[in-house]
């Protein structure tokens, strides 16, 4: 049991900190990137390149910091701290992390790292809501590759990412576990539509339409696999609802401290005292979570490991949600407007919980598992 | 002791449901009902329709144009715009400055205004809130010079709710520096094309524009304007916002709401069903369907009482009501986020330019998120609830 | 629509609540009522007769009240103020219930109206948890009168009614919703073994076997009547609870008001304030839901009235809940002794839950209804 | 980092879970599993055995009996005592009054308590709280006079747990009564069979007689009795009350009684089958249990920091572990009670009058509804729930 990190592990952090905190200390610059051709800033995209974030999963033999899940989440409560609109889950969460598991092409995999290729992963359907199973999308031989037909939605930067993986079905019914295939394809080839849209919390994401969209397959009966990989952005998720309540909560409590109502400071008052108590209380404890979530997410045993994500995503996503509540109701108005910082961290925490399953999804995989792993 | 309806009670409010079904345009209550905002002609639009069929002031002197309705009817009238989607009468107007004017202002406002607030000829805006004054609204710090014949306001007001839209705004000034806090306070009315005043709109998290802040730079207001006596202006705004206690939880309003995400619900793909398949989504729809029969009998104990007692006197049922009211009205949106699921998300950009592309994904989705987040408004605005604890703490429960 | 009692009914609660008062206003008379043969005072339920409460559902005609759900919420309100011990809902609400619903002998309902004769309703069995139709307990015919066999558990004050109704099965499975009877049984019978205990707040309640005990038919497919009589019962439970919750949370105020911490009375502590602001809106949503029962306890539909109360028992019981553990946390360890009031007052609180179904119980009856009736 | 033990550590682990499964009578194991009080021997016996074994005291320094375990150590033989429903050595002795002696006593006062209090053949009481005095422990009144080679005290203490089996009792005394709250007051030791006390028992809400008033009526104690410093009493205390945060949280029992909650759940029929098969009541104790979980890594963090910070340096741990800790075991209770059902209503008097009648329903479910009653105490004393909110706010948010 050993809850230090390395001296290397402290340095990422460090870094990925002081990254955070130059390019978004000053909220309205993150107003500016999102403003960006792609809703993301170049220049910090490069930087990330250039600090060797984009190749953490790499093993150093191949240039990279061969980093696991506790330095994804270093980086994802960096992320969370900043509300970072850079694609890092897109592009190296999920898409390192599926091209690595599929054996996905070497020189692809350097292209990414060195931030000169985004990625995107599509794999919701309109019909599938949190099933990564679930797939009307359909994928037939076609000499060396492979003609893509269906739809995919919410695509998380799918807009602008230059290479998409699908998941799409070689065989069987839509809801069957097996025949489920691991596409690469080029934004760019016919037959691809993609429509670009603004999410609720500020980021982009895409609608993507696939008719007869040539593309390569990277794995077959690749479920396992985008269960995993779907695992691992849970556990970056809530590295990242870490970062986002620890710096609503700081930021609740100091404005507790300033603002004067009934000639004092509304902290003085015991009744917000001890709802701030509890902030504190939730933010705690949804960090030991994601630090769980860390852990299991490389539990060899599918199962168990999958059960755990779920409990991990279960509580952090009721805690965000509670704590997001909190701190617009502690903060009043102010809270409310666009203008201020508190709003667009609750809006966020709350958009997190639809990613990859809600609080609803993920506890009731739990019941099914008939409780946690021991 | 009945919680039914009687019969002619019955009649009344089918024939109410009847006129909101037949005769208020469907466009306007369909926005209603999915909570998007509305457009200026829509409020006005639906408002001259309940004002020709005397529907718009029912709560105000029947020599101005109200009705001299049982609590029970009023009660009717209000559930059955909101269980309908009717945009109710603009509040600023019909519960709070025009029985302001009806019972404290002169024979010469009450000409002057009454019948424009009536039609919304005249669209008021509410000039409480300052920025340092939120739930200590005592605190304010506008001021009203007095110079001949005119009042001079310098200072500036914020959460104006809609004042982008408004001819007239009706403020509370202070008059007396010298006096406590409550006292020297008066009750005016400005006309908001007056020169010195700017509107500045808020943008809220969910990307609206409802409210605003309002400057007043050498603002010259003829005397005239002021409503009742000098430095009495509290006690107004105490009537006013007693006024209505009917309402104030909008119970029809998250009914109406609730059977849509029943609905939705069951319409919405999960697994090898629906949403509705889902007992977790269920239990949390029934504990809110629960929770707001409790409430809604709670209004009517309230609505029952107030034959017998004086209208005047505080009384604990407010807060319960913003209370609950609130709570049950989010979670409402909570649910309805909750069904979109990962179509909660997108957040196209439909309308501002233009494009009229379709929807993302389902056609009422792309509204649920934006709703959760306005909604969370509703336990701060209006006396928090935080504040409504006090109340009940210190004038009910003695501590 | 209408919330105004009639004079009657305000006769009727006032004379109620001045016999709770005047008998139970000294909280160390309960334990001597405790301590008597029955579990309860003799004087007590012979006051209740004299006061017509045990008439209270006969007609005027047979010397009763007339009264409905509205007089008995009345009376059961009172009863939860003070905690009274004697044995209302079992002989009045659930045994007269039964009686008058059966068309059960006039004469004996002439005596329980008296205070001459007590009643029990033996309907729980140890596998049925809070499934009223689940019944091993078999009924044989044998000549005139049928010969009951089985066990039948928690009766409430069981161990001392003179007459217990059974219900017991002419026929079908174990979970069948047919066949079965309703059955009156004198408790000196041969074959009836009684064992009497204390239950958790300070009633009496028994086990029962039946071993051939000779019974007299009241219903055949007694089911609707059960299901309507335990409806009743709800009801009642629900007023009980309004009672109980109301002066629980009377005596934490109060308490408030009196204890000094810090110097001063920890009433003025706001985060207190806020949470007896709480309990003040938990009972009047309570009581609203309580007025629900009753009046809905009359609805000829008897899914929508059982779904109905259904709802009220679930809230009821989920606020009585927040609010006993609310009363005894702001109170601290002074509640937490058997000396003092706001103890008992938790502990029929929570014992009200686990009578005619929990929380969980009602909830899932009103989910699996799809919502409540309009 | 690495939640996972070591094999050292586990090997350490397996060793003590095999020690505890068999050495420890399985009667008392199985009282403290459905928490029932035991009686005075079967702690005696359990701790006799520990303390055998050289386990009663391994956070003593290691020449009175102490182990020289890391922190993970120290977590995991507390985890384990709990998780094996196996008595945990008397709090009074061994995490309070031992230690305090150990650091602050005499030489004389090590020699003549410290065997005894580890082997449990002195039992001592814990005298802090006082009737006016609950959460405000620093206003006590009980007074310590000098007289000569005595103090005589005289006071009354309340909540004095098993003050009823008590040799001896640690009590905190005004010593000075012109002085400032927590200065002035004394750190003292008394024989119970001195004249003039009297114990009175306080029977809770669950019918158990755990807790006692003692009350001192002109009770002359030796001065040598004083530990430490006059007037030094306060600090002693804060040592005391700091020196475990490890098991505050009873992690390790509420697992234990989660798994048997689980367990009777699919042993207790329900409909056409068990308790188990209901999905709500497997949903909240998924949350029990994941909750549980969060907590359980939020303490290990706290056991991993011990080995860099300073250990009398305040931590919001504690707080945090005590408000979650607290919730979680009464989330335990609720559901055990749940499971009962109808028959966590029956409360037979079994034991007391001896007559050793069957139980009434399931063995077990008699103990559930005394046991929810019972631990609504965990919110409440140690620093009540309340308190350690306070604690957060003013030391850790700076509010």
């Amino acid at each position: 049991m050993d809850f230090d990190l390395t001296d290397e592990q402290r340095l990422l952090a460090e870094s990925v900190n002081r990254f955070v905190s130059d390019r978004y200390g000053d909220f309205e610059k993150r107003k500016a990137y999102r403003a960006e051709a792609k809703g993301y800033a170049a220049a910090n995209w490069s930087a990330m390149a250039e600090m060797g974030l984009l190749a953490l999963p790499l093993t150093e033999e191949e240039g990279g910091f061969g980093g696991g899940p506790v330095e994804t989440m270093l980086v994802m409560e960096a992320i969370g701290r900043g509300l970072v609109v850079e694609p890092y889950l897109a592009t190296v969460v999920l898409g390192l992390g599926l091209l690595r598991g599929a054996g996905g092409p070497p020189e692809l995999q350097a292209q990414v790292a060195a931030g000169e290729a985004t990625l995107a992963f599509a794999h919701q359907e309109r019909q599938a809501r949190y099933d990564l199973h679930d797939l009307a999308t359909t994928a037939r031989r076609d000499g060396d590759a492979y003609l893509l037909d269906g739809a995919k939605g919410v695509v998380l930067n799918g807009d602008t990412a230059d290479r998409i993986i699908v998941s799409a079905r070689l065989s069987g019914g839509r809801r069957d576990r097996t025949g489920i295939g691991l596409f690469l394809l080029d934004a760019a080839t016919q037959g691809v539509t993609r429509r670009g849209y603004a999410t609720q919390d500020g980021l982009r994401a895409a609608e993507i339409v696939l008719e007869g969209a040539r593309a390569t397959l990277l794995a077959e009966d690749a479920l396992p696999l985008v269960e995993r990989v779907a695992d691992e952005a849970i556990a970056a998720l809530c590295a990242e609802a870490v970062g986002a309540m620890e710096t609503l909560r700081d930021l609740t409590v100091d404005y507790l401290k300033t603002r004067q109502q009934f000639g004092r400071a509304i902290g003085e008052f015991q009744a917000l005292q001890h709802r701030a108590a509890d902030m504190l209380v939730a933010t705690e404890q949804a960090r030991s979570m994601a630090m769980y979530a860390a852990m299991m997410v490389q539990e060899p045993d599918a199962a168990a490991r999958s059960t755990a994500l779920s409990a991990a995503k279960a509580l952090v996503g009721k805690l965000a949600d509670q704590l997001g509540k909190e701190a617009i109701q502690l903060h009043g108005g102010i809270a409310m407007t666009e203008e201020y910082k508190a709003g667009h961290y609750f809006k966020r925490l709350s958009m997190l919980n639809v990613l990859f399953g809600d609080v609803d999804h993920h506890l009731r995989r739990v019941v099914a598992a008939g409780g946690l792993p021991d | 002791m009945e919680l039914r309806y009687t019969a002619e009670e019955i009649a009344f409010r089918d024939e109410l449901r009847q006129f909101f079904r037949t005769q208020i345009p469907a466009e306007i209550r369909r926005k209603v009902s999915e909570g998007r905002a509305l457009a200026r002609i829509d409020y006005v639009t639906s408002q001259k329709i309940l004002h020709a069929a005397g529907l718009a002031t029912p709560n105000w002197p029947v020599e101005w144009g109200g009705k001299d309705w049982s609590p029970v009817q009023r009660y009717i009238f209000v559930e059955e715009l909101q269980a309908n989607a009717v945009p109710q009468p603009l509040g600023f107007n019909v519960t709070m400055v025009g029985p302001v004017i009806a019972t404290f202002g002169s024979e010469d406002q009450k000409r002057r205004f009454l019948p424009g607030t009536a039609s919304l000829d005249i669209w008021w805006a509410q000039g409480f809130s300052e920025p340092g004054a939120g739930s200590d609204l005592a605190s304010l710090k506008t001021t009203a010079r007095r110079e001949g014949e005119h009042f001079v306001i310098n200072g500036q007001k914020t959460w104006t709710t809609l004042g982008q839209y408004a001819d007239w705004i009706f403020c509370l000034v202070r008059t007396d520096a010298s006096a406590k806090k409550q006292q020297g306070i008066s009750f005016i009315l400005i006309d908001m094309k007056t020169p010195g005043i700017t509107v500045r709109p808020i943008v809220t998290i969910d990307g609206g524009h409802e409210v605003n802040e309002v400057f007043f730079d050498e603002v010259k207001v003829p005397a005239e304007n002021l409503v009742g006596e000098l430095n009495k202006g509290w006690d107004y705004a105490k009537f006013l916002l007693s006024n209505e206690r009917i309402g104030i939880a909008r119970i029809g309003m998250t009914k109406e709401r609730l059977a849509r995400v029943k609905r939705l619900a069951q319409e919405t793909p999960s697994g090898e069903g629906t949403v509705w398949d889902d007992p977790d989504f269920r239990r949390r729809l029934a504990w809110s369907e629960i929770e707001l029969k409790a409430l809604e009998i709670t209004q009517m104990r309230v609505v029952a009482a107030q034959r017998t007692r004086a209208a005047d006197k505080p009384d604990p049922s407010s807060s319960i009501l913003k209370i609950k009211g609130s709570e049950i009205q989010q979670q409402a949106t909570q649910l309805l986020m909750d069904v979109a699921g990962p179509y909660a998300a997108p957040r196209p950009d439909r309308e501002e330019d233009g494009l009229n592309l379709p929807s993302v994904g389902p056609e009422w989705a792309d509204a649920a998120a934006p709703l959760f987040f306005n909604f969370r408004k509703v336990s701060i605005y209006g006396g928090s609830n935080e504040i409504q604890r006090n109340i009940i703490a210190k004038a009910f429960l003695g501590l």
